[in-house]
């Protein structure tokens, strides 16, 4: 089985890797690229731990095949913070405690990156409909919903 | 123990405050390294063959296909490992359950396990390998293990905990009986007796990350281990048991961990990945996928639980009794026996009786599941509690603080409590606004208590004293939801120092001492203490270096708000030495300054919770909605407030989903049908509404800040604080968990069909 | 395993047709990728049809909505002129998965993976939806309920793709709706579900009628009876009973996790009832 | 003396009796005494056996005092989540 050259852009940077016909992006990018922010928590979709966004459209990359990201964007958890700066989401989930194990966040952080790129004023009904394809099992969600908020109110600030 | 627990009131300056955590930066740019973020040169990809079959002898097994397949660089089976037929048997049970021997005890139970260059391979590989199995007849469910003809899991097996050895083996391993006074005599002074049966489906802990580790076993009988565990020190020790390697020559480090739960309490790939490296000469990387998660790591016990319970007219309980039996696995375990004595230990009883029965079933070995046991058999007491409420006439709130439990009560269980938080957390619910909030149509209210232990045990830390004055703490309990935080908080708050001179980290096994492993709420609780210990050693130290510095007795120097300080009328101009000077000042004084602590942290204090719930029940389909959620919850002293709180969220979240819609489901056949997050429902974000919580700080007299532990009562009252809400929402009383909509609109139709 | 992505039709025809093992069709992949995880399906050809011009587009044509085989489900939601034309297929459509799911899943795969708990066929079901499909002996116009045969089994012969569905224009007076059943909020696959379109006279008496059932038979099941109780009538109370009553006698659901066949039948008459007050409003009845 | 109150299981083990009377110091010295008056402690002890005293749960310090008079019970040591 010969390996399929890719061509894509990540966090900003042109990336090319050799992949499987049947593997996931996300394997492209923990195993092959080394970009272990996205975290495989079921691998079939259910859980959103995996989420990145693909041309400005949040996916799950255990869903999508490696092959498929030829001249794509992908944005990462690793994208998010800016040189000494942290995103305001990513501030917000400190300041919240919006994490406990932090295995779910990078997912919960993209997402709701998408969330606010789509709707900056969301309310709580919308943020939680919103972030319903990210499991968290440790936080009951609530920390995580109030930081979303107070990160929105901040960014529609900026 | 050279070292004084005892609680002392005094104010705090860093605990109780709500920084950031010291591996919050880490977590949110997806740096932090958890189980399967960790590789090594010239890795192997390890996999795990399992069982198809609920229970199944094993007549043959022939690797020698998979074996020839180019790239495949190890095959084992039981055969690999060592027989401990004839030694410890729960060491027995351990490594059996981590590879079958002699039958396949539950369908996804591993039988072989191949390394290879490359993940496709491994999979080609198990295909390759032929079992010859002989099918046994199976038996799943809790109540039927225990029936006459049921199938024999294990036929060594004698009741233990009989008044005589039974004649003939069965699938209970065990009765426990816990009490005290007169039952009998009890009952016949009640005005009124609830009796009730209540069942519980089997849940899974449900963390998001699947277990993972990377093995590297060297020639000379070095090893090392990269996993993601609750206790790496345990961890070790299991291993190097089941192995035959010395726990000093097996290094183990905890990953960043992605929930546990209790389910990363036992070693299940672990072993698996050792013997593997081992065999093939390289390291190893076994990471599970999420189906295997469910049907071969931890699930809690399935259960089947009477309860009667007899009150005066006046609402004073006078009997209370409970038969209780939980599913284990098809290995012994005490799971029944946890929740016969958490049963009753909310309330002062001068009758009751709880018995237990430890069944064998075919599915996965019961693993701890956040206060193992206590919240099903909260569920039945408190269902019951909320009927004879009922029944008397008496409000539920008002019915329970009338029979709390409190200071000097005997226990349920035994012992006589101390200072305890069952009494406060009732009256700040009686007073909670939420108490008074109106209903809509469909809604119900309910509300439960819930108990838990909590433990201490073995503790080791280290705290370093950089020459720059900032401080290393090096702790041994796996920090599963911000205990890094707390215990720089603490070691701050010992030192008089800021928290941000600090930094807190998990060290590996070789470069600390033993740790009993997070579990039983004891991580801030014990290693607190730890720390407060090591850094009263490092005090004693500075206080030595600022004399020398000052050329007066140590006697005359106190440690004060981070300074060392000269005491005494002779020593006016000497002014005040801090912690970075003296530290700067160290290679000149005496060398490194560091405090150690290595101490059993015992006398955990117990702990109460009491939830309030609201739910709305669509009678048409019976859906159910939680629209508000209250934790009230006693924590000791709330060193990090913030991830208290989360703690009662995550708990109470837990619940809710048990309650609600999650377990496991087996066919006919005994295989799990739901071993994925699409059908075992754990809840989503968009199921739960906010959860206010109530932090009340009852110090624990045996600990120097009154920290009792916190993690895992808050999973104990929601089965029962929501079947309560459920039961009023919908006019029925539900008695089996979860209460999914097929099980609630059933109950409806039946109640209206009279 | 090779994977390719053809840039015409013809060549994703020509591939799928000379593939020597099992061929698959990725375009969002959320039950591929599922499948191929699993063990499932292992093909020897995956033909990714995303490349094919048209495939990802929504048009509007005289006859109605043309929605190419690649278009995401969450695309269909930003498309104001299909909303508010067809809401109960959009809403279908949206209920599937999450978020992330809905930027890569497919009414067509929804189609063509013919579980018949999938959300939304029974509401393109419902709205007499067609597919357009490609082949090796050239291109045919089915009725959707025409492709799903049996669980996971279709219609379609080797070679053969769906390019598009087809939704007719917006009659006057006319609106659907969709609901499903599922235990959480989100995430979870329909345990019954129910599509309902109707159209109105002016008088505000439903003149037609589908009613369509999700995961109470091997395949989705379009009720006649159903439609036959509502055909005449205003959606008054007893026309509510009836068709709750036909529906719930319809069903042919089995006992699985999911859900039993008591509930099945009770909550099929329940959402039908539910989706047809929807519809009924949306239609402009009162 | 101490009277020490034994859970189900334990007292079956020493014929039924649920209180016994032991001379120990400490906890080291209560399951030493223990397993010589009643042998079929030992494997419960190896183990784990937790004590409570006073009402405080011990379950591994073996050296923690006896006071006299006090209240001493024998629990099952328990795992934790």
């Amino acid at each position: 089985m010969a390996g399929i050259a890719v061509s894509t852009t990540i966090n900003g940077d042109a990336v090319e890797y050799l992949c499987q016909p049947d593997e996931p992006l996300l394997d492209v990018l923990r195993d092959r690229l080394g970009l272990t922010g996205a975290k495989e928590g079921c691998g079939t979709g259910d859980c959103g731990a995996c989420s990145i966004i693909l041309d400005d459209r949040l996916v799950c990359s255990c869903l999508v095949l490696g092959a498929e990201a030829q001249g794509r964007r992908i944005e990462t958890v690793e994208g998010m913070a800016h040189g000494e700066t942290l995103h305001p989401l990513q501030q917000k989930f400190l300041e919240h405690a919006a994490l406990q194990c932090g295995i779910c966040t990078p997912g919960f952080l993209i997402a709701a990156k998408d969330l606010l790129a789509k709707n900056p004023d969301p309310s709580e009904e919308e943020i939680r409909f919103g972030l319903a394809g990210n499991l968290c099992r440790c936080t009951g969600y609530d920390k995580i919903v109030r930081a979303v908020q107070d990160a929105a109110h901040v960014m529609k600030q900026a | 123990m050279n070292f004084d627990p005892r609680y002392a009131n005094r104010n705090f300056a860093s605990v109780g405050t709500r920084p950031i955590r010291p591996d919050g930066i880490d977590k949110v740019t997806g740096r932090a390294r958890y189980g399967a973020d960790f590789n090594m040169a010239g890795q192997l990809v390890g996999r795990v063959l399992r069982s198809p079959h609920a229970h199944a002898k094993i007549r043959k097994i022939d690797t020698s296909k998979a074996e020839k397949l180019q790239g495949v660089k190890a095959v084992i089976t039981a055969a690999d490992l060592p027989d401990l037929t004839d030694g410890d048997a729960a060491m027995y049970d351990i490594l059996d359950n981590c590879m079958a021997r002699a039958k396949a005890l539950y369908d996804g139970h591993a039988v072989a396990a191949v390394a290879a260059i490359d993940a496709r391979t491994a999979r080609q590989a198990l295909k390759l390998i032929e079992i010859d199995y002989e099918v046994l007849p199976h038996v799943t469910d809790v109540d039927e293990a225990m029936r006459h003809h049921a199938p024999l899991i294990n036929d060594t097996i004698f009741t233990e905990g009989l008044e005589e050895k039974p004649a003939k083996p069965s699938n209970v391993t065990k009765r426990s009986q816990f009490g005290h006074g007169d039952v009998h005599a009890g009952f016949g002074a009640a005005d009124f007796i609830v009796e009730r049966s209540f069942r519980t489906e089997q849940t899974h802990q449900g963390y998001i990350e699947p277990h993972a580790c990377v093995a590297s076993v060297n020639l000379d009988g070095t090893a090392e281990l990269w996993v993601c565990t609750q206790g790496h020190f345990v961890y070790r020790q299991h291993c190097a048991q089941l192995l035959g390697l010395e726990a000093s020559k097996l290094r183990v480090t905890s990953s960043e961990i992605g929930g546990g739960f209790g389910g990363k309490t036992h070693v299940w790939a672990e072993p698996v990945a050792l013997a593997l490296s081992r065999k093939a000469g390289r390291p190893v990387k076994l990471v599970m996928t999420r189906d295997e998660v469910f049907r071969a790591s931890g699930p809690t016990s399935a259960t089947s639980i009477d309860v009667r319970i007899g009150a005066r007219k006046d609402g004073t309980i006078t009997a209370a009794e409970a038969t209780l039996r939980y599913s284990s696995g098809p290995y012994a375990g005490s799971w029944a026996e946890i929740g016969a004595m958490t049963a009753f230990a909310c309330y002062k009883l001068d009758n009751v009786r709880t018995v237990g029965y430890e069944v064998l079933v075919n599915r996965p070995k019961t693993a701890a599941y956040r206060a193992p046991s206590a919240p099903m058999a909260a569920f039945a007491v408190e269902s019951a509690v909320d009927e004879l409420a009922k029944e008397i006439g008496i409000d539920p709130v008002d019915f329970r603080i009338k029979n709390a439990a409190q200071e000097g009560t005997r226990s349920s269980y035994g012992p006589v409590y101390g200072p305890i938080g069952i009494g406060p957390t009732l009256e700040a619910v009686k007073n909670h606004p939420h108490m008074k909030a109106p209903l809509k149509q469909n809604q119900g209210r309910g509300m439960a208590c819930g108990f838990w232990f909590n433990f201490g045990g073995q503790t080791c830390v280290d705290l370093n004293i950089g020459m720059d004055g900032s401080v290393s703490l090096a702790v041994g309990t796996v920090d599963v939801g911000g205990s890094r935080a707390s215990l720089s908080l603490v070691a701050a708050e010992e030192l008089g120092i800021d928290y941000s001179q600090l930094k807190a980290i998990v060290a590996d096994t070789a470069s600390l001492g033993y740790n009993d492993m997070t579990d039983g709420s004891r991580g801030t609780f014990s290693s607190s203490m730890a720390t407060i210990s090591a850094a009263r050693n490092a005090i004693k130290i500075l206080r030595d270096r600022a004399a020398q510095m000052w050329d007066i007795p140590v006697e005359d120097v106190i440690w004060e708000q981070g300074h060392a300080v000269a005491k005494g009328d002779n020593y006016g101009n000497l002014g005040k030495l801090s912690l970075k000077e003296i530290a700067a000042q160290s290679g000149k004084t005496g060398g490194p300054i560091a405090g150690h602590s290595e101490l059993v942290a015992d006398g955990a204090g117990v702990s109460f919770a009491t939830h309030i719930c609201d739910v709305e029940v669509d009678p048409e389909t019976g859906a159910t909605r939680v629209i508000r959620y209250t934790v009230v919850q006693d924590a000791g002293k709330a060193v990090h407030p913030t991830y208290v709180e989360g703690q009662y969220q995550g708990g109470a979240a837990q619940g809710i989903g048990w309650a609600l819609n999650e377990e496991y489901i087996y066919g006919k056949d005994g295989r799990l049908q739901n071993a994925g997050f699409l059908d075992y429902r754990i809840p989503v974000c968009s199921d739960l509404p906010m959860i206010d919580t109530q932090i009340l700080e009852i110090p624990n007299p045996n600990h120097p800040y009154g920290v009792r532990g916190v993690g895992e009562t808050s999973i104990v009252p929601p089965l029962a604080a929501i079947a309560n809400a459920v039961s009023n929402a919908a006019g029925v009383r539900m008695t089996h968990i979860p209460m999914s909509p097929p099980r609630i609109l059933a109950a409806i139709e039946a109640e209206r069909e009279g | 395993m090779r994977y390719i992505r053809p840039l015409s039709i013809e060549d994703a025809v020509g591939q799928l047709a000379g593939s020597a093992g099992p061929a698959a069709i990725l375009a969002g992949g959320s039950d591929l990728l599922v499948r191929m995880k699993g063990g499932f399906v292992e093909p020897e050809l995956i033909v990714d049809i995303k490349g094919i011009p048209g495939f990802s587009d929504i048009r509007e044509t005289a006859e109605g909505f043309s929605i190419g085989a690649a278009v995401p489900c969450a695309v269909l939601g930003e498309n104001a002129v299909l909303k508010k034309a067809w809401p109960g297929v959009v809403e279908a459509a949206k209920l599937i998965g999450s978020k992330q799911v809905q930027g890569r899943c497919t009414i067509t795969g929804n189609l063509c993976n013919a579980s018949p708990a999938a959300d939304s066929v029974p509401a393109l079901v419902a709205a007499g939806a067609r597919a357009v499909v490609a082949g090796p002996s050239g291109s045919r116009t089915i009725a959707v309920e025409a492709v799903p045969t049996g669980p996971g089994k279709t219609s379609l012969a080797k070679g053969e793709i769906i390019e598009a569905i087809l939704l007719s224009k917006r009659a006057a007076r006319s609106g659907d709706a969709y609901l499903r059943f599922i235990p959480r909020t989100e995430m979870d696959i329909a345990v019954v579900s129910a599509g309902v379109n109707l159209t109105l006279d002016e008088a505000g008496v439903i003149k037609a009628a589908r009613v369509a059932l999700g995961a109470a038979a091997p395949t989705v099941l379009l009720v006649e009876e159903a439609a036959e109780a509502l055909i005449g009538r205003k959606l008054d109370d007893a026309a509510l009973e009836r068709l709750a009553k036909v529906c719930s006698g319809a069903c042919r659901p089995i006992d699985d996790k999911r859900g039993t066949i008591e509930f099945r039948r009770k909550v099929a008459g329940v959402l039908a009832g539910r989706a047809a007050t929807t519809a009924y409003a949306r239609a402009g009845g009162k | 003396m101490v009277e020490v109150t034994l859970w189900g299981a334990l007292s079956q083990l020493a014929g039924g009796k649920s209180k016994v009377e032991v001379e120990a110091k400490d906890i080291r010295e209560l399951f030493r005494k223990l397993a010589e008056q009643y042998p079929g402690f030992e494997p419960w002890i190896d183990r784990g056996i937790a004590v409570a005293i006073d009402g405080v749960i011990y379950r591994d310090t073996w050296g923690k005092k006896l006071p006299e008079g006090a209240e001493v019970f024998l629990l099952p040591r328990l795992a934790g989540g």
